[in-house]
């Protein structure tokens, strides 16, 4: 009845919560960069065989290229797909771009950012400041301009963007699916609001009075499911349980660079298994060290 | 006497562009500028107000600068951090002062391209992408625009493959005719000199590193050069102990280093001369 | 054998109102709304949504209803707070089914008067003003419009003098010539009488409390009354035992008093026979 | 140099903090009904007979009504001005309204709500969903309406609001302005950064790691004056520390009914003297008795 999601117990297994994306749908990512991206939800898309995904985030990286290197992807709206000046360019989105194996329809942060306001107040377009003379305006042919009625500049405006569903990852959660992140939020929050629904993993179940201490941030009621996936942000970061692991950054940029039988292989290791078995072998109870010492912490960077 | 490498003194120069009690911020996967800000903060402009990349902590002390920039690292007990829409808010409607903005092609008005080399929808070389650039470029007030890759020659071009942020002109015309009110590049540092903008928005070179000549410089540059040689308000000249000692307390990692060749590395200079 | 007030059964009718898994919210000022919403929660809607009115705080279990509707004492506790924007948005989006309505004046449609009596610039009196009702009366599912003051003859009008919140229909024309969503007004509640409204958004009388008669209401009614007594799905009926308890144990303080005039509150009902 | 109010110290005794509001200024008061209103700041101002304010504000009460009676008022702009089903309309506002001495510019919640994101937002026009086809529309000359680019819907748009100041009341502050309040906020966020600047009372300063605890809700960067004034949002409500003032409210009532005489011994009795001479007197310690028990607490509303 509502559009909120609304009581019960949402827990779900992985496979079940990854079910609720469907062919084609319009994702949002959460997380960004090498932090908190979703990466339990995203192996396990890619083990169903998902097709045609449009996502849509701010700047992210494995998550994105990872989908897009499997096929998953149709349509890439992100602001940034990469590696940062640490690992460098994102292969799979690279080569999909280079030979038009998927649209890549590139935006701006704060433009995504007033699609979402624009869907979460429930208006057909809102006015953005900049993008006009650049050429990611005409990358998108639903932007237009409009002329404003009590300045007379002219501006960009944006439909509402409405995911069908946000993928999130989050530290700690409740079995409503009352979900505590600590920030940078990024998009989360905006994401979930916009959202038909959410769906997450989280580090850890836990009672709905030890996540009211620590705060909830994103409410239940617009959680569809969430699965217990411990390390389920991994190989990104998901503070404070674990760092971002670089060596295993590192072999998935190898491996996706070189495509073909690297590719394949790294696949059949980390992606084509279940959980329990991808976490025994990437280890990431290592990635708590950096809470030892500066040192330990920088190691992990090394 | 004191020994450096170019890319602390180049850390200092994007430092030295910050003026105290000013609003700044850095976009991701830029070291450079990232640590720069930390340095600038640590010395000349203990009052600016550093908005830590995308992060968008309000003046964390990093406990390191990581190679990621969404790390903890960079701003575990800050007093306060900015949600996202926060920081976009503050920087589209003209709250903060200056952004530190790179790009794989600069033109001569200091537009930058990070979407695409080849241009869309066919990129010979897909890039990462602008983040937010495309909308804030417009309305800060002041861009401090870098390159370490100014030497291969394919940086610094007369005409962007795409144009993704904006600098003080487009194909649709300038700042004003596109109705910005963010005053756009105010320098363009590079690892061999720097640049301010003219009275029509173009780059003009206003000093060198100590190894370069202005030959060097128009032969790695896809534009006209227009030079007025003057110092450019001291940005190159040598770093302070001061600086110099923020910058290795700042980046213990050298994560800085990962902007440049190999060989601008290796370029080192001290107080009695140039060694190289 | 049970006894009751109207007051206490006016509440009961209210929450009936709302059916189970709906997202409800009440404005400020309201107190029957507010005391029905948790009513209803405690006995036929237990998985309602409940937005508990100004603090905005989701399915909160007050200490009691204090008689101010932004207090510590509707929202302690409770697992999660909406901030003002997020529920706007949400009701403005249509993501909210259910909002209750109240007004000075109400219309045939169901618009309501919040504003000015006598109309504005001029107003005769005064009144506090709609809250974000001009907004949201437009996209939430479903309205529950009620009042306490139907009797006075005054207040179910045939014209308002301000439109503050919408109805079916405003001088410019009905919803969907509006381009609303929102379901708009689907009950009214009045201590007289239940109304629902016919195909062309108008009020129908559906039901009287047991002490009115069709004649009382049309004495207090200005608009020409449409009529189809059927029970109104039993939103009049005898509160039952657990609905009275809830009532009583919510509003221990009897805010919802407030809102009737002495002689209302004197009536009082039982399972055997009205006792007037 | 920066729109924002960067470093320093900016404690400031409670007389200059008001003197930063200007005569004429567009005031956007924090808070809402009758719980966390600036009051301590509401009375200063009538102290120093400022005048021609232009309110704006979502639903409020005892603030509005007192700077209204006094004079101070030039133009209206909330949702709602009253004091609830409790103790009912705000004389001195029904007074104006009627009399013609104060401009009504009633407003409505989501409308300011879109205009000030406008404002924060850098752009120049707003669409907002409802008002369309209400009364509340013809109040507002400034507004237009537009025809969606996408959907050819007709949609009311509204100009960005930008208070010249904010006026905050918060339980507990630091020296350089950072402010922790406890929810709900109201529009109190949105307000800070919609303004050209933030001046704050604070029931208390305490070190910033103290604030940093409990949350800083308003940055410090947003707000130019921050003012010691323990009770400073009384008779209104600023938990944990005091409950709303029933007994005393209604005195304002009775005594702004009446007018006259009798709003002059309220107003020479509460206003007129200095903040210290109003605690002396009103006794909000008592207030703190809701912690005790339910009982006590419900004592406080009868």
């Amino acid at each position: 009845m509502s559009a909120f999601h609304l009581g019960g117990d949402k827990r779900v297994p992985l496979a079940e919560a990854a079910a609720r994306v469907g062919d084609g749908a319009l994702v949002a990512l959460g997380g960004g960069l090498c932090a908190r991206l979703p990466m339990a939800l995203v192996r396990e898309l890619v083990r169903q065989g998902r097709r045609g995904l449009h996502l849509v985030g701010s700047a992210h990286s494995i998550d994105v290229d990872l989908l897009i290197a499997t096929g998953a992807v149709a349509v890439c709206e992100e602001s940034y797909v990469g590696f940062e000046q640490d690992l460098g360019l994102a292969p799979a989105f690279r080569r999909a771009a280079r030979e038009g194996t998927v649209e890549i329809r590139e935006s701006c942060c704060a433009t995504i950012l007033a699609q979402l306001r624009a869907a979460e107040a429930g208006v057909p377009f809102t006015p953005v400041r900049g993008i006009k003379g650049t050429d990611i305006e005409g990358l998108h042919p639903e932007y237009a301009r409009m002329t404003c009625p009590f300045t007379g500049e002219e501006l960009v405006v944006v439909p509402p963007l409405r995911p069908d569903v946000t993928l999130l990852h989050a530290p700690v959660g409740d079995a409503h699916g009352n979900l505590h992140l600590d920030q940078p939020f990024v998009l989360d929050e905006r994401f979930a609001h916009a959202s038909a629904q959410v769906v997450a993993t989280v580090d850890r179940i836990v009672p709905t009075a030890e996540l009211v201490t620590s705060g909830v941030v994103v409410p239940g009621h617009l959680v569809s499911a969430v699965a217990e996936v411990p390390y389920g942000a991994h190989p990104s970061s998901c503070y404070p349980g674990y760092a971002y692991d670089r060596p295993h950054l590192a072999a998935y940029l190898a491996a996706a660079t070189a495509g073909g039988t690297a590719l394949d292989e790294y696949l059949a290791r980390y992606v084509a298994v279940d959980e329990d078995t991808y976490v025994k072998d990437v280890d990431p109870g290592r990635l708590a060290s950096w809470s030892e010492s500066t040192a330990a912490w920088q190691e992990l960077f090394r | 006497m004191s020994a450096w490498s170019l890319d602390e003194a180049f850390v200092v120069a994007l430092a030295r562009t910050i003026a105290d009690r000013e609003a700044v911020f850095h976009g991701f996967a830029s070291p450079c500028a990232q640590v720069a800000m930390h340095v600038a903060k640590r010395t000349h402009a203990p009052d600016c107000l550093l908005i830590e990349g995308a992060t968008y902590a309000v003046d964390p002390v990093p406990v390191f600068v990581p190679p990621t920039g969404n790390d903890l690292a960079l701003h575990r007990d800050a007093v306060y951090r900015m949600r996202f829409e926060e920081f976009f808010d503050a920087a589209c409607r003209g709250a903060v002062d200056r952004m530190f903005l790179s790009g794989g092609q600069i033109d001569g008005y200091g537009s930058t391209n990070v979407t695409a080399i080849g241009g869309m929808p066919h990129p010979k070389i897909k890039l990462g992408g602008g983040g937010g650039g495309g909308n804030i470029s417009a309305s800060i007030g002041a861009l401090t625009v870098w390159t370490s890759r100014h030497r291969a020659g394919r940086t610094l071009v007369a005409d962007l493959d795409f144009l993704t942020d904006l600098g003080h002109r487009t194909r649709e015309g300038t700042r004003a005719e596109l109705g910005y009110t963010g005053g756009g590049p105010q320098w363009l540092v590079t690892e061999l000199g720097a640049f301010d903008f003219d009275d029509e928005g173009h780059a003009r070179l206003r000093a060198l590193w100590p190894d370069v000549t202005v030959d060097d410089v128009a032969a790695a540059t896809g534009f006209a050069l227009r030079v007025a040689l003057d110092g450019a308000d001291g940005l190159l000249d040598p770093p302070s102990e001061a600086e110099l000692a923020a910058v290795r307390a700042v980046d213990p990692l050298g994560v800085r280093r990962s902007e440049f060749a190999d060989p601008e590395l290796a370029r080192t200079f001290s107080t009695a001369a140039v060694v190289s």
